[in-house]
């Protein structure tokens, strides 16, 4: 249940978010970076109150449980303002919301970029600004304060590994995917391709169909998929929506048992859903958990010393997962359920 | 007249906005403010411009989002892929837009398509071929690599005016971006174009009444081809701002923009039933729907209660424009009465 | 050039719509300062002839030539460069724009780029009213001018072109007496500067008042040529109509009179008025009569019935209907009261030109066929065959859609919805306007039928020949107000013609 | 005069409209069972009922409105806005029509609404409407908020969406009910008259002494009534509401289906049965490349000009 990589990086990021929580206690933190070029620069945060904003992809129940978890930490630190504005699935949204922050004075933005290069100039202009950007789950070809990234590639590989197993290593399976447009939709698909030439090469991919992130549309793609399929074995479904839209054909079908479904996000109906046994599996990562730890993050940025246009590098914090099945399902504890 | 009072009352609306949210947004009425609507909402403007064409000649324009985002793609692939030189790129983004669009009135001329169905199964269209084109699908590690092509990220430049001519030491004034000004020649051109061409009155009569344009000798067809033509231009020069904004391009790019310029071509004044409109309308519409989002964030208002405002403001400017439209009828009725007699 | 080669000359047009023949193998020239008359009943083919004239249409067979050189086919643009301008029936101008850019659509003189050189194009539009003495706005928008002006800026837009010859659809279609007089001047202005020029019209004296030669047309043939100096009224209608129609139509003037009908009073107007259109009407409408009224275009007798029927509001004055104060707020109220109404356009505010007959005769009467929640289509198609047959409606074709119909039977469907619910009082505005001669009959016949039943009938009508024909009663109307009232058999053409001319002075 | 030229062409247009709709329909079927067998299976073929009932029932609803010369880009948050109605009547324990009131009665509101500023203001429904998409979408997402909202335990509610009836899903049985209800409407009824004679000759219309404004409000209540039923089905379908279903692009769809079967989007003559026509069309469409595993790009194309060549193909044959 490792990331089986990035295993520095991942060290290093549990490392600052514990420090990170315990320097928001302190206050005071050496933020990463160097601090080359900042001599000069005033430290601009000595001020009443704190503006923070999160840019979210757009309505999900992911960016909703990271909004909570943020709120959990800011919250109770009465001088900081905090709000959570939709980016539409729109880059263009998203860009002139991080400058309409910029220009409001917000000490801190966090992100839920669409795309890696598409936001790096706003990033970087914010930074020119002295405000820092805290990325969630897709990271930014500019460097930033701080990333805080659910595990897409290499969780989508060990899903695929996960499936494998459970299909014994042959049959075919089909991936009931989202429209290209935003990053982590190729990650998901490409980590999981990957992972089934890696893994199990005995296993087919025989359809590739969009659905949209649809419950309703992946239960007709799927349908119609093994209408040409009969002997499919499995579904990938590059969020939870899909996954359990596949398990509703499998139920109505009388499948339920023999036919495995992967979910990915570990969302409260697809946890419930694999305890009732009905999916297989999906990939869970604590999203409140992911929230705390960029506000943390944040909390320190805000009060400390360090300016934003300092980072040079920002740090990873790669967020543990777990290939949650009904064997570890349980472990999964209702606080951490979203 | 009924061009410059609408555009005059559109204008008080705009200006009556601006204080609005001067006085009661924090940090509307600052240089960053201004600058922020000028360079997010300047390729909106020529977008809102571009799509009043197909209106003008009484028809709508659903592709032109997707075809934001196959010109965005073309230029990703030809900076990416092939290292084409920007100086070569820009031309061709606008070439591939005017096609695009030109074809959308090829099939609305030669194939007798309503304007809203066949731009319809061209945006379905387009889209496709984008997502069939994305260099980021066929080489996957040109998604982390940014477009740095002068030619092309130097539509994304800001000039401190305000600076080289000393207002600065005055107030604080907004840099201006070359979005912005491109959206002002732009807005010059199709203005002139339309006010002061043949071809500019051959729409507005084209729109106001088909049948007698085409018994006037116009070819309306090549007229109407020419208008989404335009469109299709305008939309490629968004969606080269957008390139050099985010110096990069998505499959999604674009997505839903063409609702959002009807919006704004429609408080601008440029009626659905064709042949009466201008260029400031759709610009001014743009920015008022651009200041009026800016401003309800700065104001903290919940981003799902702005749709609400959205979408209310968009009904009252419509209703105002029907209730200009009713005023004008009886004072025509007073007229014809007067001349009867 | 020898004076009396044709200008335009077409060979051999011909024009099918599918099966239908619209027009075949028609010979047609016209002569520098020739006034040619086109005539025949609507669907005769003289549309089609003149569209294709004008390139609009392109003909299935046959040849254009212009000045002897052969024409380009189905181009307008081509016709217009050659000269050949045509006024059509409906207006073909673009509203929102002003008159000055209408009367150059499409070709505008311009500069470098295509940037329009306006003051040349004023200075010549300036020129051209001049010129022929006519006084308009340049400026405003054509579609906030009168009916009237429209037209004038139709026939300047010819005029701007210099054109050789001019094609006049229906030119006086909705034109007053005097605009109709200033009209003939112009088109013998444009003769003695040797302008060929055709000219479509239902009203005889117009031909006769202005016409060199005459051409006329039937089931999409040309039948006869003449000069109208060597014809006379008798055989034009006989040769337009064919022998038996015009037995018919000659024969329904002699009918005998029912003023004020059988006495009672259906409808009585005090004093309306409707503030700045027009006032101090009063009028009683008998069971059993037909009260035409009549004047000039403009003179406010549209917007007075319109009042009557609740499609509009008067402003003062009462209107009783059965001796009962009446308060008509709407179509339905009208209709509760036993109002029909035929409005004066047919196609825009009378039928659906896309449903079949059967529906649009049904369409004022659907409560009839109402069972439960549901219309019984049985029970339309009943009442739709009768009606067809009362009516002679022709094709007798319930299902076929009214749009193929021609003029005068669509007319006929018109009239017949309302017929359908029995209307106490029926209101017409212009029953009979591009109505071939033929169905004029068979319309004034249905009328007469209806008052015979005790309907009383209001018939709005600029036609005084039809006025003098049809009415039991005739009231005057002059900018708004109803100057006088007589008994058609008490009356003289001439007299009413002098009362309805006596307010415009 | 050349202008009713032209419109009899049209007119001819829209009555082989479906002959050519049909043909290329056949076709297209041909194609897909030659290059899939497992395309003509019976269970494929319910599945594709299945899978258009929510844009047919939305479709055959929006054809009236249409046909008044309208166009309602609301449906698709209409559609999230009654599937939370629904699940908050279901949290407060209500019985089931009272649910299902719930969620319908708010799309009738937003119907109401569309067609009282429609008909009364006289606004164009495409700007009306669009903003009305704006509106209630954020209405949408204040009530229900991003949180996906679970039903469970609602044997009954979920029987609406996935309960089988005699072999056949039931939500195919909503739809054919709805299907039969609106031709019923439309051929047998004072109102299906209305629509048409509204469509043709709104003037004549209201000169023949027809409600005009009431029966145009009354279309867009039934729009949005339809696309209400649509949101219940599939809520109930994927047991689950929220705010952000029926997402940009579904009022395309379904005004799509509509124009494929022959109703002009500038109003006039139309057929709620040629709307299912371009439903199955569409829904077809999407199966086939499915089934075929067609990737979405070249889906997307393919849609595009299928669309254009079964439309143009009518057009030709004026």
């Amino acid at each position: 249940m490792k990331p089986t990589n990035d295993r520095r990086d991942f060290l290093k990021a549990m490392a600052l978010g514990s420090a990170a929580v315990a320097g928001a206690a302190a206050g005071v933190l050496a933020a990463p970076g160097r601090e080359a070029g900042v001599i000069g620069v005033p430290a601009a945060r000595a001020q009443d109150r704190y503006k923070m904003a999160f840019i979210q992809w757009q309505p999900h129940t992911v960016p909703a449980a990271w909004s909570k978890g943020i709120e959990e930490v800011l919250k109770p630190q009465q001088v900081i303002d905090y709000e959570l504005l939709d980016g539409q699935n729109k880059v263009e949204v998203q860009v002139s919301l991080m400058d309409t922050l910029v220009s409001q004075g917000a000490s801190v933005i966090f992100l839920q970029p669409i795309d890696s290069v598409a936001l790096a100039p706003s990033i970087a202009k914010a930074k020119r600004s002295g405000v820092s950007v805290i990325t969630l789950n897709i990271d930014a070809t500019e460097p930033h304060a701080a990333h805080v990234e659910m595990n897409h590639y290499y969780g989508a590989m060990d899903i695929a590994k996960a499936m494998g197993d459970a299909m014994g290593g042959k049959g075919k399976v089909a991936i009931l995917n989202a429209p290209p447009g935003i990053i982590i939709r190729d990650q998901r698909t490409n980590g999981f391709v990957e992972g089934m030439k890696a893994h199990h090469p005995g296993i087919e991919i025989v359809a590739d169909q969009v659905a949209d992130w649809d419950r309703k549309k992946a239960q007709d793609v799927l349908n119609t998929i093994l209408a040409a399929h009969p002997d499919l074995g499995g579904a990938y479904g590059v969020n939870d929506s899909m996954a359990l839209g596949a398990v509703d054909v499998a139920k109505e079908k009388g499948l339920l048992g023999k036919f495995v479904v992967f979910g990915n996000d570990g969302e409260t109906a697809a946890l419930e859903s694999i305890e009732a046994g009905e999916l297989t599996g999906t990939q869970y990562t604590d999203v409140y958990q992911q929230g705390r730890l960029a506000a943390a993050a944040a909390t320190v940025l805000a009060t400390g010393a360090v300016n934003a246009s300092a980072f040079g590098q920002q740090s990873r914090l790669l967020m543990p997962y777990l290939i949650a099945t009904k064997d570890n399902v349980g472990t999964i504890q209702a606080s951490q359920r979203w | 007249m009924k061009i410059r009072f609408s555009s005059a009352a559109l204008l008080l609306f705009f200006a009556v906005t601006l204080a609005f949210f001067s006085v009661s947004a924090p940090r509307f009425a600052t240089a960053s403010t201004v600058e922020n609507l000028m360079s997010g909402y300047a390729f909106v403007a020529i977008l809102a411009m571009g799509q009043a064409w197909p209106i003008l000649v009484r028809g709508i324009d659903l592709s032109i989002g997707a075809i934001v985002g196959l010109v965005g793609m073309i230029v990703f692939d030809l900076s990416l892929i092939f290292s084409v030189p920007g100086y070569v790129i820009l031309p061709l983004a606008l070439l591939a837009g005017a096609l695009a669009g030109a074809l959308n009135g090829v099939l609305i001329v030669y194939l007798h398509l309503q304007p809203f169905i066949a731009t319809l199964a061209t945006l379905a269209a387009y889209r496709g071929l984008t997502y069939s084109i994305s260099g980021r699908q066929l080489v996957p590690g040109l998604t982390t690599t940014p477009i740095r092509d002068p030619w092309i990220t130097g539509i994304e430049t800001y000039f401190d005016l305000g600076g080289s001519i000393g207002l600065s030491r005055l107030i604080n004034m907004p840099w201006f971006p070359l979005s912005f000004f491109i959206m002002l020649a732009v807005f010059a051109l199709l203005q002139v174009l339309l006010l002061a061409t043949r071809f500019g009155r051959d729409t507005c009569a084209t729109g106001g009444n088909a049948e007698a344009a085409r018994l006037a000798g116009i070819r309306v067809g090549a007229v109407t081809i020419a208008a989404y033509a335009i469109s299709g231009i305008c939309a490629a020069i968004a969606a080269l701002i957008m390139v050099a904004r985010f110096t990069t391009a998505t499959e999604a790019l674009g997505s839903g923009a063409e609702l959002t310029a009807i919006a704004a071509a429609v408080i601008g004044g440029v009626s659905l039933a064709g042949g009466v409109g201008s260029m400031f309308g759709p610009a001014i519409g743009a920015f008022l729907l651009g200041a009026i989002l800016i401003g309800l964030t700065l104001q903290g208002v919940p981003q799902f209660v702005q749709q609400i405002i959205t979408g209310v403001i968009l009904l009252a400017a419509v209703g105002y424009d029907r209730l200009l439209v009713l005023r004008r009828q009886r004072k025509l009725e007073t007229a014809a009465t007067g001349a009867g007699r | 050039m020898n004076a009396d080669a044709p200008v335009l000359r077409g060979v051999g047009l011909g024009k099918t719509y599918g099966n239908l023949a619209a027009l075949a193998d028609a010979d047609f020239t016209v002569r520098p300062g020739e006034v040619r008359a086109l005539i025949g009943s609507n669907g005769a083919g003289k549309s089609t002839l003149i569209k294709i004239l004008t390139g609009a249409v392109l003909p299935t067979r046959g040849t254009v030539e212009i000045e002897g050189q052969a024409a380009p086919l189905g181009d307008p643009l081509g016709m217009i460069r050659r000269g050949v301008a045509c006024i059509y029936q409906h207006s073909n101008l673009a509203p929102a724009m002003s008159v000055l850019d209408n009367i150059y659509l499409g070709r505008q003189p311009t500069r470098a780029l295509g940037i329009v050189d306006t003051g040349r194009q004023r200075r010549e539009a300036l020129d051209l009213l001049a010129r022929h003495d006519i006084d308009i706005d340049l400026d405003r928008p054509v579609g906030s001018l009168p009916t009237v002006k429209q037209k004038e800026v139709e026939i300047l837009k010819a005029l701007a072109l210099d054109a050789r010859v001019i094609l006049m659809d229906e030119p006086t279609g909705w034109l007053a007496a005097a605009d109709v007089a200033r009209l003939h001047a112009t088109v013998r202005a444009l003769k003695a500067r040797g302008v060929g020029i055709v000219y479509i019209s239902h009203v005889l004296d117009e031909i006769f008042a202005v016409c060199d030669t005459v051409t006329i047309m039937r089931d999409g043939r040309i039948v006869a040529e003449s000069d109208v100096a060597a014809i006379d009224r008798p055989t034009v209608v006989r040769l337009m109509v064919g022998d038996k129609l015009a037995g018919e139509a000659s024969g329904a003037a002699l009918q005998q009179r029912h003023p004020r009908g059988t006495g009672v009073v259906r409808m009585s107007a005090r004093d309306l008025g409707k503030r700045g259109v027009f006032g101090g009407v009063s009028f009683d409408l008998h069971a059993g009569e037909i009260f035409c009224l009549t004047g000039l275009i403009g003179s406010k007798r549209t917007e007075l019935v319109r009042t009557l029927f609740g499609s509009d509001r008067f402003d003062t004055g009462t209107l009783e209907i059965d001796g009962r104060p009446a308060d008509i707020r709407s179509p339905q109220s009208g209709m509760a009261h036993g109002i029909g109404f035929v409005p004066e356009d047919r196609h825009r505010e009378g039928l659906m030109l896309d449903m079949n007959v059967t529906e649009n005769l049904a369409m004022a009467t659907l409560d009839r066929h109402r069972r439960g929640p549901l219309l019984s289509r049985g029970s339309m198609a009943r009442a739709g065959r009768q009606a067809i047959d009362e009516l002679s409606v022709r094709p007798p074709d319930g299902g076929k859609l009214v749009r193929l119909l021609s003029g005068g039977n669509q007319q006929k469907v018109l009239v017949g919805k309302w017929l359908g619910r029995n209307p106490r009082i029926l209101i017409l505005d212009e029953p009979t306007v591009g109505v071939d001669v033929g169905a004029k009959a068979e319309i004034y016949a249905i009328l007469r039928r209806a008052r015979g039943e005790g309907a009383a009938i209001l018939v709005v009508s600029s036609d005084l020949e039809e006025v003098m024909t049809v009415a039991d009663r005739i009231g005057v109307m002059v900018s708004g107000r109803l100057v006088a009232t007589h008994d058609a058999g008490a009356v003289t053409q001439e007299q009413i013609v002098r009362e309805i001319g006596g307010g415009t002075a | 005069m050349n202008v009713a030229g032209m419109l009899r062409r049209d007119g001819i247009a829209q009555h082989l409209a479906p002959n050519a709709l049909a043909i290329a329909l056949a076709i297209i079927v041909v194609v897909f069972a030659v290059s899939e067998p497992a395309f003509l299976t019976s269970g494929n073929l319910i599945g594709i009922v299945r899978q258009v009932a929510i844009i047919g029932i939305m479709a055959t609803c929006m054809t009236f409105v249409i046909m008044t010369g309208g166009v309602d880009l609301s449906v698709g948050p209409v559609l999230a806005l009654s599937g939370l109605a629904s699940y908050f009547a279901l949290q407060a324990g209500m019985p089931l029509p009272v649910v299902i009131l719930a969620g319908l009665a708010v799309g009738a509101l937003v119907g109401l609404v569309n067609g009282l500023i429609v008909a009364f203001l006289q606004l164009p429904p495409i700007i009306v409407t669009l903003a009305m998409l704006s509106i209630v979408r954020g209405t949408a997402l204040i009530v229900g908020g991003p949180e996906q909202h679970l039903i469970r335990n609602e044997p009954a509610y979920s029987f609406i969406g996935t309960g089988t009836l005699m072999g056949l899903p039931f939500s195919i049985y909503i739809f054919a009910a709805v299907a039969l209800l609106m031709i019923l409407v439309q051929r047998r009824t004072p109102l299906g008259l209305l629509v048409a004679a509204i469509g043709d000759n709104e003037r004549a219309a209201y000169l023949s002494g027809h409600r005009i404004r009431l029966t145009k409000t009354l279309v867009y209540v039934i729009c949005g009534a339809g696309a209400a039923l649509a949101g219940i089905i599939q809520s109930s379908q994927v047991h689950t509401a929220l705010a952000t279903y029926g997402p940009f692009g579904t009022e395309l769809d379904v005004i799509a289906a509509v124009v494929l079967g022959g109703t002009s989007i500038m109003g006039g003559n139309g057929s709620v049965a040629r709307t299912l026509l371009g439903v199955f069309f569409l829904g077809v469409v999407n199966n086939g490349m499915n089934i075929l595993n067609v990737p979405i790009d070249i889906q997307l194309i393919a849609k595009g000009a299928i669309i254009v060549v079964a439309l143009a193909l009518a057009a030709r044959r004026a």
